[in-house]
């Protein structure tokens, strides 16, 4: 088992047939991932590594049972490509797509909560579970990051994500499932969101966070923590802790909460709720050794 | 993107949003010769886009011409003000807070608004929470008569001065709407002695996706704190100045900030901070052109790519070596896709590729402080 | 027991220093409706027969439970108050405006579904329970129309409804609770919607339905009859059999469901269904009579 | 409000849905004047809001300048077509069906269409209602562009045109928004044997409780089938002319139409519809005014009233009689709020008030018939 997506989960290919469609088409399924079905309007009739093509998410439901969508969608037709995977009833949907406008962002979260739904993203490279399957973009070929193992993984960063969990992977560890939530300041789904999933999950023992400045997502982790919502181990890992203030804009989520988004205030609250927060890449991997081992 | 006060007023005059008059002047005899049309006292207001210009002395209220020019001629003559915008005073009774933006967790948009307005609402939501009103807003439906009536009777305000208010919030959702805001503010929003309701300062920015819809507004010069990071934002290369002595020319916005972490760990500084990742990571020549024009003494380089390939990275730097013949030395740490690829590129180039982050941090940590 | 308004539902009444507004509020209490407060942006601090007037929906129902909202508001902020009351969690809302724009009909009625609430209206006299409690402007104290009985009456027309109640009235019978459906192509509630109440009301023997051609809702109860969901006897009345086709522009409506619409169409259905169609307003009366004693 | 065939295609027109190239003319040298620009064959469609133009004959075909005008001079000659659209003949190789109005069940705007083109679509939905696609769209969220690729595929069409008619498909449903539309519609829409989708007919029908916002619509003598019905409408007031020998004066749609079913039941006949009833219930000498201008036996007069108060009713009317002595027989059944006030003000004017609708409807009948 694993969580979001696993070995028998059918996945739709929307934008299938571009060139990163194609391109990572062939590695979903080459890892393993079930994908049953493409969709590119107009190109009904083609197949990408053997799967059909589509000219919508209909035609193709009618085809085929499908139970998530993974999108190679420009972002400024994404908002339209989730609509229509949630039209269609797919309840997980994935988005790489690095530039949705925000407004539209806002509307894509409202709609997939409204039709509980779950949307990963944008600008992330998606969701593995190593060894069994993805939705996204990695080069899960590279052994020390991509190990298959316990230790889940949850990150707002794509740059920082091969470096702490190569980290995770040296100390001994593997990846049961990694979550890129994405870098936009509204993500589709938030960390605590995905909370529940690993909770439920019997192969994970213990999450990573890899979190940034601004907003509040890590402020909800330690949340569910503290409610006992979430109760296993959570190693943290925070960059931007030296970051100058003055060179970054007033985050507008900030706002609201009353100084919450600095790095120290999420050190704070996580810490107080129990969980270990690494001050370098390195330490993630030894906090997981002190608790686990 | 953010835009200067006097753009924003602009912006909410067209919108139906009182602004005080006021017109915008590059010189100190402009500023002489508007004072007649403006009248005195007027109010200069520096047109940067920083924020605590009040604090900083940078929006001065003066009430003679000689007043105004001594002080259109301290702020004009910084080089730090390019712009003046001069303003009739207003005769204050009180202040209100008003601003739209967006609330990630609920999905909606949020209106903010709190009748102790002229303070900055982050101070005020820790101190007097109960004093910040806030009303969340369906995007796809619009904000609705009903919910504008709400607020401004939550304010305490009546009669003519709620009607006004309206008014003010029902068009400021507006702007938020038209223009793809990730936040449009009015603080101080002024009730007059006349009881006018009239915007005393205007904070609008553009959601950066959204920009290709958002026309005529070109990011000139003004807009940066540095000829570097101006361009380096004309190649789209997030870039930010500093003075320390170690160039950052690493992958993505989380390993970045990292690794600017790190050298502040190993104590160095960093000269700038530059993302050569993402849709980047072909312009390694561009790259290093900008990390060689700081007074740096070594040039870091971090990366871990997924979609950017380590081979076509370790071409690039090779090549910008070339052709740049750089007068520092470079560490580099290039792994993810195609690593071993990428490291027979640099070792042909006579480089020592690194593969880990830290060890790569206090080699150049070390270079900066001539220990190697 | 009635149904929609009962002698217990606390009712808001929105719009209520209008002209309009407080002549009902008048009726509406003497009849015995339990108005405990009104609306009007700017007028809090008033009172209305003695119920406290707010600025909002919120703030009175921040003071009072509410049950209802009925609201004396003009057609072009119809849509406002609806959403206003939805947002306070109103479940039951009367609106008699005639000249909603269509557009924003439309989404009053799609709001109040995903609600769960029920909006009667526009252009409707509203619901009475003759004797009990009443939200809109019926003229009750005309007893040969609004005598309490066992009958249940809804209807699409303002103008016949008297007239038809008045032949039930003097067959012997009386009024459990008569619900204004509404004359504008699109209400807010349909009749089959209604029928689930008046199927659980104990004080409701049988429904007499008052309809006219156009639109599938006389369709839509036999369809309800048919089917078993409401079981109790139907007697229709159904204005526009003789009117001349050539003079009716085509009904939208008509368009989608192939050739319903029709007064014939109606009676088909109705009478296949098991209800009693009556050819003239009196012998609404006289079919009540032949099933009921 | 219905707009007529060329409004709707100036509508389509701004707003990118192809038409062919038309002008409207009224008189028969205009049409000869136009040929020259519009070309032979083309069609001289008949700009009357009725359905059913083809089979009536109104539409038709013409070769030479000749049988244009013929067919013109009968058209215009008829006095029932004040206009003539005289348009280019589209070389067509297939039709389409496509509206959009709204769904009042599911509380939506849907869209219909069909590749089987050209005909009615409530026939179509009737013989093969399988050919019929629906799409309904969420009226606060819009067209998605999801739904309207959807729409072309099931409608089985291809390559270019189908790229031109998903742009009609938009543009329509965005005609549908911003003119608040009860229903707009395309039948056909012509693919023509270049591969060029245009629209070939045009209807338009504006939601009449959204008509303050649809400005430059003004409702001319040309909308209306008599001048009775213009002059009516003038007020505001519901009226439809018919050739019988009752004047109906009676209270909203619903008991009107059932007056005109139980006239039509006893024998009788109806000379006009009229509602005296709602916001007309003032408007008693205009009313009557009216109802006398028809060649009528009597007036039949039904109300029961709630709003429109029974004694305002019958003053209105007394006071109409005073003004415009009728001269002919008035039977009165006025029902309702303050009834007992209305028989008084009734009777003191000499007439007899009924307080059965059946009675009155027996009696005006009788009276028609002569038989008192």
């Amino acid at each position: 088992m694993s969580i979001f997506i696993e070995s028998d989960t059918r996945v739709l290919v929307q934008g299938m047939t571009g060139k990163e469609g194609s391109f990572w088409t062939k590695h979903m399924i080459d890892l393993g991932t079930q994908v049953v079905a493409g969709v590119t309007p107009g190109k009904e009739g083609l197949e990408v590594e053997g799967r059909p093509v589509y000219h919508s998410v209909r035609r193709a439901a009618a085809e085929h049972e499908i139970d998530a969508a993974m999108l190679f969608v420009p972002p400024r037709f994404t908002k339209d490509a989730v609509f229509e995977a949630l039209d269609s009833g797919i309840q997980k949907i994935v988005t790489i797509a690095d530039g949705i406008p925000l407004h539209e962002m806002v509307q894509i979260r409202a709609a997939a909560r409204s039709n509980g739904a779950m949307v990963v993203g944008g600008n992330t490279s998606g969701v593995i579970s190593p060894g069994t399957a993805m939705m996204g973009m990695f080069p899960y070929w590279i052994e020390r990051v991509y190990t298959p193992g316990r230790i889940g993984v949850m990150t707002r960063s794509g740059s920082l994500t091969n470096e702490v969990t190569a980290m995770v992977v040296r100390a001994g560890f593997g990846v049961s499932s990694l979550i890129g939530i994405g870098g936009d300041p509204v993500p589709g789904t938030r960390f605590a969101e995905m909370l529940p999933l690993y909770e439920q999950d019997r192969e994970t023992d213990a999450v990573v966070i890899i979190g940034e400045l601004g907003g509040t997502m890590e402020e909800e982790v330690a949340e569910a923590m503290r409610d006992g919502r979430f109760t296993k181990p959570v190693v943290a890992f925070l960059g931007g802790r030296t970051a100058p203030k003055g060179k970054r804009m007033g985050h507008a989520g900030a706002i609201v909460t009353g100084g919450k988004g600095t790095v120290e205030g999420k050190i704070k609250a996580l810490t107080e709720a129990g969980a270990l927060v690494a001050e370098r890449p390195r330490f993630v991997g030894e906090l997981l050794q002190e608790l686990l081992k | 993107m953010k835009l200067f006060e006097y753009q924003a007023k602009e912006v909410f005059r067209s919108h139906g949003i009182p602004v005080p008059p006021s017109v915008l002047v590059e010189t100190v005899p402009e500023v002489q010769k508007v004072l007649g049309e403006i009248g005195l006292p007027c109010v200069l207001k520096s047109q940067v886009l920083r924020g605590g210009r009040g604090k900083a002395g940078l929006i001065p209220f003066v009430r003679t011409e000689e007043q105004a020019v001594t002080e259109a001629q301290r702020l004009l003559g910084s080089e730090q003000v390019p712009m003046l915008l001069v303003e009739s005073a207003v005769d204050i009774d009180r202040e209100i807070y008003l601003s739209v933006t967006v609330d990630p967790v609920a999905a909606t948009a949020l209106i903010i608004a709190s009748a102790a307005g002229g303070v900055e609402i982050e101070t005020l939501a820790q101190t007097d929470p109960e004093k910040i009103v806030q009303e969340p807003v369906d995007i796809t439906i619009g904000l609705m008569p009903y919910q504008v009536n709400d607020l401004v009777y939550r304010l305490g305000l009546n009669g003519d001065v709620a009607k006004q208010t309206k008014k003010v919030i029902t068009n400021l959702y507006a702007i938020f709407e038209a223009y793809d805001a990730e936040l449009v503010e009015i603080n101080p929003l002024f009730v007059s002695k006349q009881a006018e309701v009239i915007a005393g300062d205007g904070k609008l920015i553009i959601d950066e996706n959204s920009m290709h819809r958002q026309k005529g507004y070109e990011r000139t010069r003004a807009y940066y704190d540095s000829d570097m990071e101006f361009e380096a934002a004309q190649e789209g290369i997030p870039y930010l100045q500093f003075d320390g002595d170690i160039s950052l020319m690493c992958a993505g916005a989380g390993l970045t900030t990292t690794v600017y972490d790190l050298v502040n760990y190993e104590g160095g500084s960093v000269a700038n901070y530059l993302e050569f990742g993402g849709p980047n990571y072909r312009k390694a020549v561009r790259a290093m052109e900008l990390c060689l024009q700081n007074e740096s003494k070594v040039i870091l380089m971090v990366t871990f790519g997924t979609i950017a390939r380590a081979d076509v990275m370790a071409e690039g730097i090779v090549d910008a070596i070339n052709r740049l013949h750089p007068d520092r030395p470079i560490v580099t740490c290039i792994r993810g896709t195609n690593e071993e690829e990428a490291v027979r590129i640099l070792r042909a180039a006579g480089l020592e590729p690194l593969f880990d982050t830290e060890e790569a941090v206090r080699k150049a940590v070390a270079i900066a402080k001539g220990a190697c």
